[in-house]
């Protein structure tokens, strides 16, 4: 809901309405369509298939060096088809930061959906021009001597962060590690969870 | 188009509030958009470039006002008029609660259940032309104001970034939203320094922008710094 | 700032409506609002480039939505709330139809019914500093991304043009906008090439603008047309 | 009215209303101010200067010179004393057009209030980049080898436009000239009317 539209959600819900009952009336919409991509999406979202990547990348160099070299080969190992993602390693010298200025481009099939924020007019302005002193906003403070690269998502390649390992999970397996790679991590708004905070 | 979609670097905007614990959707309507936008392009109907046009043509001052999928019924109402699929009076004279589910017969929606993503959407093209540019060369963006569809934004027209990465041959979204087909070109990553883009004032110089941008928005420079040195 | 309001040049606006027999005000809160800006403009509460700031800072998605005295509106209550003169609380705890206009005393409003223009409210300045621009002269302009109030367009960030003429020295709304005082400096009609503003496309070439900046807007640039050629 | 707001009136008129009424309490605003201000723009509104100086440098060579090159000077044997305004001429060669793209500046001491085109983000936005289409929309074909000048009005110094006589009013009167001289023309978007046309 718009926050200028005080009365929209009656008036888009009945727009949303008449619309669905045309396309069902003429095949386009399946009977079943909306309830089953509702379901599926409800059940099946989030940030799985980015955060298995980046486990597997923290426990093995090898599969490290595929996910930025060839994320099309690494992504298909984790059972992804998937030849559209470059994946961006974050350092000591550098952090990276994933935005769309023009739309909300997001690498869905490895993320699940974009949350609102990051489709949100304030981030895609400012992600760009300003975003050492958006991300302290946000709680992350990068500092002054670490570049920050923006990643203006304007093709159909999309983008993923490889944060950085948290401190003290050396020999932490794939599984003790996922619940710390968070969704903001791999967008690069945050740093996964601390070892010992999830 | 030089339109309100093109937000990047502009101020005034206020602060990115995140809500914790975001459902998928936020009401019933999200997912029923989602779900006609979904079996809309199922149908090839219209493809990603045309929809994304379809939000850029939206009134400026709606487009701020509307939230992420009332742009998107914005878009697929407006492309299912121009497609002669549903026409705008059709959409308003529907009594608003005639929408009613059948009982779902089985396997019926799977054309329309996609996966979350097939290979048939790639973007990419095969190509025989060898890319003109090569990484580390210093290129120039296009200062050209487009009437229609374009992926080069605003705050990157008429600015020097130096080649990254060759990202091979990818459909124009130039020419793919406005029907002439895929039109491949090459693709980069292009590296532009913040003082480029944002001028000499207040600018954190440690924060380049990367851009994906296609062969034609691109031009070289003389010299490897360029004449503007 | 590169807010909302710097519009020159945007897209997907739409045609221009000239409505026929246009009244002075288009309902009675209008004219309420032109008066309480007169009044509090000639109290000298604020100034006009604070005004304009205030506008400017207005959220886009409203500035947008909003008619121009509702512009006005928004811009008042705040510098009124800024300023310590009346607080937002004040202005949404009051009720709604309190506004009881007592019967005017002969003279009372003199002070505020202004004349339509009063020399008191000219921006030039008298100045020794000889202006640094002869007319003639190519000059570039500032590519600086300020976070206050500018009166240079995004649209002429960083462009060549020409001085047409010199025109006195003025006020400067970068200072005046933020309780720097009048910071006087010269001022000069610049004129540009629609080529250079707009770039190589579809570009009607026979149109140039002329915009007004101020001597720190713009540098000098080598040799007669430049070092781009 | 904004077009997005479908019940701003209501609300608008209230937080008017409190607002006055917060400013008659405390003397800010006189307890006339409000009714003679709009009676007296209400009156006295339009382009009568502007088009009381176009219709005397018609008819007055040195005159003419003057308000091209000290308008100050030319408006004061009018009666106005204003030092802010450039006049600028149009030609078989020159087509001048004026606009505010960054808010709504206007020459109100010759012009009166500015239309609401004129504020309008459409007119703002289109007439730096495309004045030739937009005054073909708005009935006025300039020929495309005639230049036209878009004065954008930046600073406090404000845009008056000098039309071209109409044909067939040479040894009119400046009295029978003023009704030719419209608002519109004073801007650039129209010519003024013909000879006949008053």
């Amino acid at each position: 809901m718009g926050k200028f539209h005080p009365n929209v959600d009656k008036y888009v819900v009945s727009r949303v309405r008449a619309l669905e009952s045309i396309l069902l009336d003429r095949g386009i919409l399946p009977a079943d369509a909306v309830d089953r991509i509702v379901q599926m999406y409800e059940s099946d979202t989030g940030p799985q298939y980015g955060a298995r990547a980046v486990a597997k990348a923290w426990t093995n160099p090898t599969f490290k060096r595929r996910l930025l070299t060839n994320s099309t080969a690494a992504l298909s190992e984790l059972g992804l088809e998937y030849d559209q993602l470059i994946v961006v390693e974050n350092t000591d010298a550098v952090h990276n930061l994933v935005v769309c200025t023009l739309c909300s481009c997001y690498p869905w099939p490895v993320l699940g959906f974009p949350p609102n924020w990051y489709k949100s007019p304030a981030y895609r302005a400012r992600a760009v021009s300003e975003p050492r002193a958006l991300l302290k906003e946000l709680g992350l403070e990068v500092p002054s001597e670490r570049e920050i690269r923006v990643w203006d998502s304007s093709s159909e390649m999309r983008y993923m962060v490889l944060p950085q390992k948290p401190d003290g999970v050396d020999g932490f397996t794939e599984e003790r590690l996922l619940p710390l790679i968070t969704r903001d991590s791999l967008i690069g708004v945050a740093t996964p969870l601390p070892a010992g905070g999830a | 188009m030089d339109g309100i979609h093109d937000l990047g670097g502009m101020q005034g905007f206020g602060p990115v509030i995140r809500e914790q614990n975001e459902p998928v959707f936020h009401a019933e309507w999200e997912g029923a958009v989602f779900a006609m936008m979904r079996a809309a392009r199922a149908r090839k109907i219209f493809n990603s470039d045309e929809m994304r046009h379809a939000i850029e043509r939206m009134d400026p001052a709606e487009y701020l006002a509307s939230s992420y999928y009332e742009r998107w019924l914005a878009a697929l109402t407006r492309l299912l008029a121009e497609k002669g699929v549903v026409t705008e009076a059709e959409t308003g004279a529907r009594p608003a609660n005639r929408a009613r589910r059948r009982a779902p017969a089985a396997g019926e929606s799977q054309a329309v259940v996609l996966d979350r993503y097939s290979t048939a959407q790639s973007s990419f093209r095969s190509s025989n032309a060898a890319p003109a540019f090569a990484v580390g060369q210093t290129v120039v963006t296009s200062n050209e104001r487009k009437p229609g569809h374009t992926r080069l934004p605003r705050y990157a027209r008429g600015k020097r970034g130096v080649i990254a990465a060759q990202r091979g041959t990818h459909v124009f979204p130039d020419a793919s939203a406005h029907g002439l087909g895929d039109a491949p070109q090459p693709l980069y990553s292009v590296r532009f320094e913040a003082a480029e883009l944002w001028g000499t004032g207040d600018v954190d110089t440690a924060a380049p922008v990367y851009l994906d941008l296609w062969e034609s928005y691109l031009a070289t420079v003389a010299g490897p710094g360029g004449d503007r040195g």
